[in-house]
């Protein structure tokens, strides 16, 4: 009994001691900031979620990396050349891993075989599958030297493409494409990047502080080759938690630089005046329609009658209500690049037509194709989220005032969800997609027939045509008309519903400058941030 | 001593009528008229049950007592106070379509970047307003922020409501939960990273309006209305006395509505364990001997079960198809995770009462197992279980709320106060009465719960046991 | 062997107790009843004659020994049916007068229910309305509550419903120990006349050896769970054998030689 | 009513002397319940000396443990001293504070319970519970505390007191427990004891014991016993005088021989009748209840249960007639009017 | 008494047994896969996941293993913290929870003997029923409204006075922790306070408690020595159910005041159906609160001489 009071004093002690964060500091050029939640790994064969993944863009560089505006950079390869069948990287001699020792051509060369050996069991091992015989490592039929890719020397590496890939430098960027070394990985077993003594780093900032589930902190990288370019000194995460009003709540404190705002704390925030910042993340949400034959929603018209009667803008003004989401109705949203600006600026999407007209007319020559005067309910699959559970019910009262079709909504737990998704169990889901990478295939192969994350089995041969075309081109302006052409197909055929873009809104404290967010696979970038007084 | 000498003598003859020898020792009443009476002379009793008695007149009446639907959305009336009925302008929206003007000039970098020019309204409705600007040489692109105020410097612009992504684009359309009061719009030209200090600034009063759609979905006008833009036309919005939710809808309708479901959950759940408690702590206290040992053991894992966490696992493992309201599994995992507390109660109770000597006394008469129960022992545990009945209801409410409140309880279209509650909570800061509401509503009914039981425990002059 | 109401052979009854041990709350007790006898069992609190008491009526399972009924020998632990065959031979009068009735009962209620039970329900007022006058109740007190009688009267009421069966043997355990002292008087009579009247086989189970003497014709002394002594009523007083037997007689003499 | 009660106080007053111990004045309690006011002492008057042992005797509810309490000052709340006085050793009690009450009790005034039981703090070791008194009113340490409370233990023939001290109250016999509640109430040497049913709770063989221990300390020390029982028996073994309780008032009084011989009053002649002793063969018993003393009856409160119950009876206060200095009683057949004046014959 | 605790333990260890099963099969009954996520997986990928979980496994066989595992203290790799023990993250999660829940339920015991004293004292008068009305109104309370209008509350008031009296969210120092314990103990405090003023009334009609008076001792010496020290003891048989409450119910209140407890990490892992977490929280709960009530009962028996020798 005595043994557990003196932990629990001790435990005391210790949070008596542990001194309370400030916001920014100036001085040390050293900010505080709140995360959602522990990161879940920090092995990067393994990591697949956005909180590892802004740890491990901070902490990590691949052979490329992209910039404050989301423009891919040179990381740890200072020349690179990209080809049809293949590219190659030079290496910059100066890159160090934080024991001092170079990094080297073979650290990525192991560090992608070990995503793809089926042991390590990477959900992300698809991602390198542009490269040759990834695949077939990956299904355990080919041994993982067969990889397409070759250390010449330590400091150039070939890889070789299964198919054409022209945006292969940009996949480099992604954490899956890290490097690790050998020597240490297999020295951890399977305790690697289980604490921050089991890791090494390679980017601009070294993770040197990680309490599980409480604090992380992340100091700057002295031997990082760009170190110069770094300002902010430290990033200490004092704080993990995934509720918005506690974290805006540190803000108001001045605990924390920034804090991520939701509907409330919007609202609160305003009304204080507090500054606040959006920022793209890249992410297209849509309502996904179940295509097989055995459901309503397998009908155009019903499709159409629903697009007709729906206003984007009204989800996001109203029932979202944040600043920042644009309402939409293609699949490619603003961020995506085309020829030479957006894609959106160069191909701009026709409206759908919209109004109760159409909608009723659309809705009888649904009701006469599939022979029914009364609607059956059609199933909503909802996400768990707060906003999501809003938006459908949203969704619910739409469709039944709109079109007197009652929907019942179907919330489960995430897992659940997810599975149902799968499976196609349910009318309508609600989705999102967040890109991999900068290239428009990320969002245009979504609907491909093949796709797995194509729930709702789109299948159409002219799609998975333009598809295929382009995937077997490099030239972008050709790529650029066929992703025009899908974005034509999906306004008409509506296999899936755009609903908007998100962005996410921050208050920041106003001496923060400097601050971007990923669009790929990531989060806040802070390491071009640094802290500036105010002036007077 | 002195007085008595004139006393009649006749006074001392005996008595001869003498009043009844045996007296009754205190004049109450059997059970029922007993309780009747201590509670009406209790005013917690009269308080709760007249509160329980107007809760659930309002959950069997529900759409009688006010009309309105509680699942009707009017989005411009969204995550408001109590208010009166309103008119509102119809208009047509569509998706944004900006203005664009392009310009071949060379990006600048923010600090060099002049503020924007001749802003201009276009358009001022509460569903839209729409304004735009000169072209600013060298932009990349532009910034704009709302305020309710005229914004003092650049770190007081107020709410970011978005950014220009079109290249050249110069127009902004903002419907962003607006309200008609004065708006005061900045626009801040960046060069994709960072913005300029300057700013311009123009002040907007939309329009109270409700979109044509919208008005259309709601019935509020003929869904062939097409134009109503040469023909400006008004709607009559209804009336909220407590306001409305995040959603436009009324709180009063789905108090109501939310009412019947809590309630539901709350007096069938605690029914329902109760008697299976009754039942089972009946027949193992008065079974005894290794039976009673058994039955004990297995009360004594379920009540060992850490409560919350199995309520959460035993929630989801039942599971809600699509449509079903979530109700019961909520009241099939509470009458699962509750009986023992009241098993407990009533086997100790049985123990204690079969020890009573009329029990004894109408076993020697030859009173079968069955007689006693039901004529001498459930009679007479009838107190403890109205008391444990009364405990129980409260119990099941917060069971429910906290599991609606973890986004585990209901769902929608059905709707209870915790469930109203867990939106609440997401709205505090902007919209307290969305909280407050549902949350008065738990509170009074589990407050009138415990009241009525604390005034029937006390009536019962039972010792506190919960 | 005629007469010989009850005979108990070496009765015990032992008692578990929490944590494995047990305890014997009477054994190796051994008596015969004659059939009209009333048989005093004396002694001190936790001395067992409770529950030997509570044996012979059968509300206790016999550990060993056992008891014959008429000759006939009565089960170690009765079932429902054994308290049906035996309620209308052996009643039972309860020490508190106050837990004794359910209070949910009307006191007529209570004592017809042996009646109903044995499904007698023939002239049910009336035979209630007979034993109430019989104990010195009036008739019309039959439809009042149990809480609105004093506790002599409970006691009567208790004696009511034991006696409506017309058993034949009838325990009383510590009748009047918790009535005062005048009262305790009018139901030490009543039990005193109606035993001479109804040919009771009486067992008279007390603490106090002066309001045995009042009804007894034999008395057993006991000390812990055993019978130290049993004899006539006047061998008893004038001769006591055992030494606790003398201890009991001093403590109570005491207080009327001084 | 109250002209005929004033009228009859003056009685003893003159008797008054310095070893006047306790006097007690037309008290009269009442006691607040569910079911109405009880009145539950209805002018009690009562003198102790110095050194004497008087017995309360009265059944359950005539008034005389709440005389006791009323002595003390340990009246529970719902109960309220309406009238009368008390005096202890010449002081009035009856507007003491706390402090007073604190001075005066377990250190003048002992108490003994009925029940030792519940008596005792259950958690609290008899040997502490014994030397806390002592430390309340004597200034010692707590090991002399400790040690006096071992001596009186031993003094009350507790064997192996030493050990007992240190046990708790539950690990102790009922008689032993009566033993320690005697010793702890006679700790500081009181003037006056005060046990209420001291035996009642006990098996006939402790009584005895219990009884004669109380005999012999008031042999060695002196001290006043006010004793309270419904046993007439233990009346005739250790009191000087008695005062016999019904219905919230003292219906007789007297020297003990004489009351317990020649009662005057049909009550206690009839409770004598009543009590099976081993003497007796034939029980007389009361017929009726007890009075409801939330509405008492206006004239002698056994009047309905009285053989000899006379018209007079019914209505007006009863006053007190002396048979002589130390012997009286009310009752109405004491008045030299009244043809039969011999209400014990029939016992 | 050792012979009475080895037993309790022995009972206590098959009522782990027993809650561990229960866990283990309703988690399984549960639909869903805790290996799917947003994005669809291959069936390669899938594979080579489900091997490395034992997921592959026969059901039964799974059971096996995990009590096989858990007879080692052993619950497995979480599925969702791919790279860390369930061991680890209650060991570190644990502490957090159990700091709150101590200092909660400190608040709350001492806040009940404080209450339901000047509750008791007055009885029936104005005290009393202004405590006894707040205490029914704490009772009424779910957790989540007062941690919301708390929050609420102290944030206007950190505005009003323009600095930070108290935080409202967080964790790390004795001020972070004042307000999340004061919620949780809340309810339990007002339940208890209840118990203490009844409990209290009840020993005040006590025989023993005439008999302390009697003896005249002091106010201050009847009321601590005799009537508040018997008076706890039927509150201390409260003490093992308050403590489950109160470390059960933590999780709304670690959730709202952002505490890294091990209550958030199950609601968490239910969320995710993170097998191995679930399980290793429920059954370390289970055990945590078998040990609290046999602990409980032991302080009963320490404080209270007739169960202590009774034994």
């Amino acid at each position: 009994m005595s043994a557990v009071f003196r932990i629990l004093l001790l435990c005391l002690f210790f949070n008596l001691s542990a001194f309370a964060a400030d916001g920014v500091d100036v001085a040390g050029q050293r900010i505080s900031i709140a995360l959602k939640s522990e990161p879940p790994t920090l092995n990067s064969l393994q990591a697949s979620d956005v909180v590892s993944s802004f740890i491990l863009n901070h902490v990590m560089e691949g052979l490329l990396q992209y910039n404050m505006r989301n423009e891919l950079v040179a990381g740890v390869a200072e020349r690179w050349q990209l080809r049809e069948d293949g590219a190659t990287f030079w290496l910059r001699r100066n890159a160090l891993w934080s024991d001092g020792k170079p990094v080297t051509a073979r650290d990525f060369v192991f560090a992608w075989r070990q995503v793809l050996i089926p042991a390590t069991a990477s959900r992300y091992a698809f991602i390198l599958f542009p490269i040759k015989n990834a695949e077939r490592v990956n299904r355990g039929e080919l041994p993982a030297d067969q990889l397409g890719v070759k250390a010449i020397g330590d400091y150039q590496i070939d890889v070789q493409f299964e198919r054409p890939c022209p945006y292969f430098l940009g996949l480099t960027a992604f954490a899956t494409y890290n490097p690790l070394r050998e020597d240490f990985v297999l020295a951890r077993g399977g305790s690697y990047a289980a604490d921050a003594k089991d890791m090494l780093f390679n980017g601009p900032f070294l993770l040197t502080r990680w309490d599980h589930g409480a604090h992380l902190t992340l100091q700057k990288n002295k031997k990082y080759w760009n170190a110069a370019a770094i300002r902010l000194q430290e990033i200490d995460i004092p704080y993990i938690t995934a509720d918005a009003s506690a974290v805006f709540n540190l803000f108001q404190e001045g605990s924390i630089a920034m804090a991520q705002l939701d509907t409330a704390t919007l609202q609160e925030a305003s009304a204080r005046g507090a500054p606040m910042q959006l920022f793209d993340t890249g992410a297209l949400y849509f309502l996904e329609f179940n295509l097989q034959p055995n459901r309503m929603t397998a009908n155009v018209h019903l499709r159409r009658a629903i697009q007709a009667i729906f206003a984007q803008e009204q989800l996001t003004d109203k029932v979202i209500g944040m600043p920042g989401n644009l309402p939409t109705f293609s699949l490619f949203p603003r961020s995506v690049k085309g020829i030479n600006g957006n894609f959106r600026d160069e191909f701009p999407p026709t409206p759908p037509p919209r109004g109760m007209a159409i909608a009723k007319q659309e809705l009888a020559l649904a009701q006469s194709e599939l022979g029914i005067k009364q609607w059956p309910p059609l199933v909503l699959l909802a996400s768990v989220s707060a906003t999501g559970k809003r938006q459908a019910e949203y969704f619910q009262q739409l469709l039944q005032t709109g079109l007197n079709i009652p929907v019942r909504i179907d919330n489960q737990i995430f897992k659940l969800t997810i599975e149902k998704m799968n499976r196609g169990d349910f009318d309508i889901a609600m989705a999102g997609w967040l890109p991999d990478f900068d290239d428009a295939i990320t969002f245009g192969d979504l609907l491909a027939s093949w796709n797995e994350n194509n729930r709702g089995r789109y299948n159409s041969p002219r799609y998975d045509a333009l598809v295929n075309a382009a995937n077997a081109t490099g030239d972008q302006s050709k790529r650029m008309l066929y992703f025009s052409e899908m974005q034509k197909m999906l306004i008409d055929d509506v296999p899936i519903l755009p609903t908007f873009e998100s962005t996410e809104i921050y208050a920041i404290n106003p001496e923060l400058h400097g601050v971007s967010r990923a669009l790929f696979g990531g989060d806040l970038d802070f390491r071009h941030a640094y802290v500036e007084a105010l002036a007077k | 001593m002195n007085t008595q000498s004139n006393i009649p003598a006749e006074l001392f003859e005996p008595a001869v009528a003498r009043p009844t020898l045996d007296v009754a020792v205190a004049s109450a009443l059997p059970f029922w008229p007993a309780l009747r009476r201590q509670l009406r002379s209790d005013a917690r009793a009269i308080v709760s049950l007249l509160v329980i008695f107007i809760l659930v007149i309002a959950a069997v009446a529900g759409r009688g007592l006010w009309p309105l639907d509680p699942a009707q959305q009017i989005l411009g009336s969204a995550a408001q106070g109590s208010m009166r009925a309103q008119r509102a302008l119809v208009v047509r929206t569509t998706i944004d379509e900006p203005i664009i003007e392009l310009s071949p000039a060379a990006l600048l970098p923010a600090p060099q970047l002049a503020s924007p020019q001749h802003l201009q309204v276009l358009e001022a409705t509460t569903e839209r307003v729409k304004f735009r600007w000169k072209l600013v040489a060298g932009a990349h692109s532009y910034r704009i922020y709302r305020n309710t105020h005229a914004p003092r410097d650049h770190a007081d612009l107020g709410l970011p409501l978005g950014f220009t992504t079109a290249r050249g684009q110069v127009s902004f359309s903002d419907g962003l939960l607006l309200r008609p009061r004065d708006y005061f719009y900045s626009v801040v030209a960046s060069d994709g990273a960072d913005e300029a200090k300057t700013f311009a600034t123009l002040t907007i009063t939309p329009q109270p309006a409700i979109g044509l759609l919208e008005a259309q979905l709601q019935g509020l006008v003929a869904a062939d209305v097409h134009d109503v833009t040469s023909a400006p036309q008004t709607v009559l919005l209804p009336a909220h006395p407590l306001g409305t939710d995040h959603l436009g809808r009324d709180l009063l309708a789905r108090l109501l509505q939310g009412a019947r479901v809590s309630l539901f959950i709350a007096i069938s759940a605690a029914l329902l364990y109760v008697a299976l408690g009754l039942v089972y702590g009946a027949v193992a206290g008065f079974a005894g001997g290794a039976i009673d040992h058994w039955m004990m053991r297995i009360a004594d894992f379920v009540i060992a079960l850490p409560f919350l966490l199995f309520m959460i696992l035993l929630r989801i493992a039942f599971g809600i198809a699509p449509g079903e309201s979530g109700v019961m599994p909520l009241v099939i995992a509470l009458v699962l995770l509750s009986w023992p507390s009241t098993a407990r109660l009533v086997r100790g109770q049985v123990l204690q009462l079969r020890e009573e000597p009329y029990i004894s006394a109408a076993q020697l008469a030859g009173a079968g197992n069955l007689y006693i129960i039901f004529r001498h022992l459930l009679p007479n545990m009838l107190g403890v279980i109205l008391v444990t009945l009364a405990f129980a209801i409260p119990n099941a409410i917060f069971t429910e709320a906290f599991l609606s409140f973890i986004g585990m309880g209901v769902t929608p279209p059905a709707t209870s106060w915790g469930a109203m509650s867990s939106d609440g909570v997401q709205n505090l800061l902007i919209h307290p009465t969305e909280l407050i509401w549902p949350a008065l509503c738990i509170s009074v009914t589990v407050l009138a719960f415990n009241l009525l039981g604390d005034a029937l425990r006390d009536a019962l002059d039972m010792k506190v046991q919960r | 062997m005629s007469d010989c109401l009850l005979r108990v052979e070496n009765l015990g009854k032992e008692f578990l107790l929490p944590g494995r041990e047990s305890f014997w709350a009477a054994r190796a007790i051994n008596f015969e009843l004659r059939s009209g006898e009333a048989f005093g069992l004396v002694g001190e609190s936790g001395s067992g004659k409770s529950t030997l008491g509570r044996l012979l009526i059968g509300l206790h399972e016999k550990s060993e020994g056992a008891v014959y009924f008429r000759g006939e020998r009565l089960p170690q632990r009765y079932r429902q049916r054994d308290f049906k065959n035996y309620a209308k031979h052996m009643q039972m009068v309860f020490q508190d007068p106050y837990a004794t009735l359910n209070p949910r009962f009307t006191i007529g209620s209570s004592i017809a229910e042996p009646l109903r039970l044995r499904g007698e329900r023939d002239n049910l007022a009336q035979r209630v309305a007979q034993m109430l006058e019989r104990v010195g109740l009036a008739p019309a007190m039959g439809n009042r509550y149990p809480h609105e009688f004093s506790g002599g009267q409970r006691q009567r009421i208790g004696i009511a419903r034991a006696l409506i069966a017309e058993p034949a043997l009838l325990v009383c355990d510590e009748p009047v120990s918790a009535l005062d002292v005048s009262v305790q008087a009018q139901i030490i009579n009543l039990l005193r006349e109606l035993q001479r009247e109804m040919q009771l086989t009486l067992i008279f189970i007390s603490h106090d050896l002066a309001v045995v003497q009042h009804l007894c014709d034999r008395i057993a002394v006991m000390e812990k769970g055993r019978i130290v002594e049993l004899a006539d009523k006047q061998t008893l007083f004038n001769t006591p054998q055992h030494a606790f037997t003398q201890k009991l007689l001093a403590a109570r003499y005491q207080g009327i030689n001084n | 009513m109250s002209e005929s009660a004033s009228s009859v106080e003056l009685s003893n007053q003159a008797t008054a002397a310095a070893n006047q111990l306790l006097r007690i004045d037309q008290l009269t309690v009442h006691i607040n319940t569910p079911h109405g006011v009880v009145q539950a002492l209805r002018g009690i008057d009562l003198q102790l000396r110095a050194g004497e042992a008087l017995a309360l005797v009265g059944e359950s509810g005539s008034g005389k443990s709440i005389t006791a309490l009323s002595i003390s000052g340990l009246l529970p709340e719902s109960a309220a001293m309406v009238g009368g006085d008390i005096f202890f050793a010449q002081q009035r009690v009856n507007e003491f504070d706390q402090r007073a009450w604190n001075k005066l009790r377990g250190s003048r005034i002992g108490m003994v319970f009925q029940n030792p039981m519940s008596s005792f703090n259950p958690s609290m070791r008899v040997g502490d519970q014994i030397a806390e008194v002592l430390r309340a009113h004597r200034d010692l340490s707590k090991t002399a505390a400790r040690l006096r409370s071992v001596q009186l233990l031993e003094r009350m023939r507790i064997a192996d007191a030493a050990a007992r001290a240190h046990q708790y109250p539950f690990e102790f016999s009922g008689g032993m427990l009566q033993r320690a509640m005697i010793a702890m109430a006679v700790a500081c040497e009181p003037q006056l004891l005060i046990a209420d049913e001291p035996t009642t709770a006990l098996d006939v063989t402790v009584q005895a014991e219990v009884l004669d221990l109380l005999r012999e300390l008031r042999r060695d020390s002196g001290m006043a016993l006010l004793l309270i029982t419904h046993d007439l028996g233990i009346v005739a073994q250790i009191a000087d005088r008695v005062a016999v309780m019904y219905a919230g008032q003292i219906i007789e009084q007297g020297p003990v021989g004489a009351l317990l011989h020649a009662p005057a009053h049909p009550y206690t002649a009839a409770l004598q009748a009543a009590a099976p002793t081993i003497a007796q063969d034939f029980l007389q018993a009361i017929p009726g209840t007890p009075p409801d003393l939330t509405n008492p009856p206006s004239g002698c409160g056994f009047y309905a249960r009285c053989k000899h119950a006379m018209r007079i009876c019914m209505d007006g206060a009863v006053p007190n007639f002396e048979l002589n200095a130390q012997h009286a009683s009310r009752c109405w057949l004491l008045h030299p009017q009244c043809k039969n004046s011999e209400p014990s014959v029939d016992v | 008494m050792w012979r009475y605790i080895l037993r309790r333990l022995l009972s206590g260890v098959v009522t782990i047994w027993f809650i561990a099963t229960a866990t283990f099969f309703a988690m399984h009954f549960v639909p869903g896969d805790p290996l799917s996520s947003e994005r669809a997986m291959s069936p390669e990928i899938r594979k080579n996941l489900q091997i490395k979980y034992g997921l592959d496994q026969p059901l039964a066989h799974q059971y096996i293993l995990f009590l096989r595992n858990m007879l080692h203290g052993d619950f497995g790799i979480s599925f969702t913290q791919q790279n860390r023990r369930v061991n680890d993250i209650i060991r570190e999660h644990f502490p957090v929870s159990a700091l709150l829940g101590i200092v909660s339920l400190i608040i709350a015991t001492v806040g009940a003997v404080l209450w339901g004293a000047v509750s008791a004292h007055y009885r029936r008068r104005w005290p009393d029923s202004a405590i006894m009305l707040l205490v029914i109104v704490a009772v009424s309370l779910p957790g989540f409204v007062t941690a919301a209008l708390v929050q609420w509350l102290v944030l206007a008031l950190n505005r009003q006075w323009g600095f930070t009296v108290l935080p409202v969210a967080g964790w790390g120092t004795w001020k972070h922790l004042l307000l999340p314990a004061w919620v949780l103990g809340l309810s339990t405090m007002a339940y208890m306070t209840r118990l203490m003023r009844a409990s209290l009334l009840e020993v005040a009609h006590a025989d023993y408690l005439r008999t302390a008076r009697a003896k005249g001792l002091s106010a201050h010496r009847i009321f601590f020595r005799h009537q508040l020290r018997n008076a706890l003891l039927p509150v201390i048989t409260v003490l093992g159910p308050a403590i489950a409450a109160i470390t059960t119910g933590g999780f709304v209140v670690e959730l709202m005041f952002a505490i890294p407890g091990l209550g958030r990490y199950f609601v968490e892992a239910v969320q995710q159906l993170d097998y191995t977490v679930i399980m290793g929280t429920t059954v370390f709960y289970g055990a945590f609160l078998v040990l609290m009530v046999l602990l409980v009962d032991i302080i009963y028996g320490v404080v209270d001489p007739r169960i202590r020798v009774a034994r």
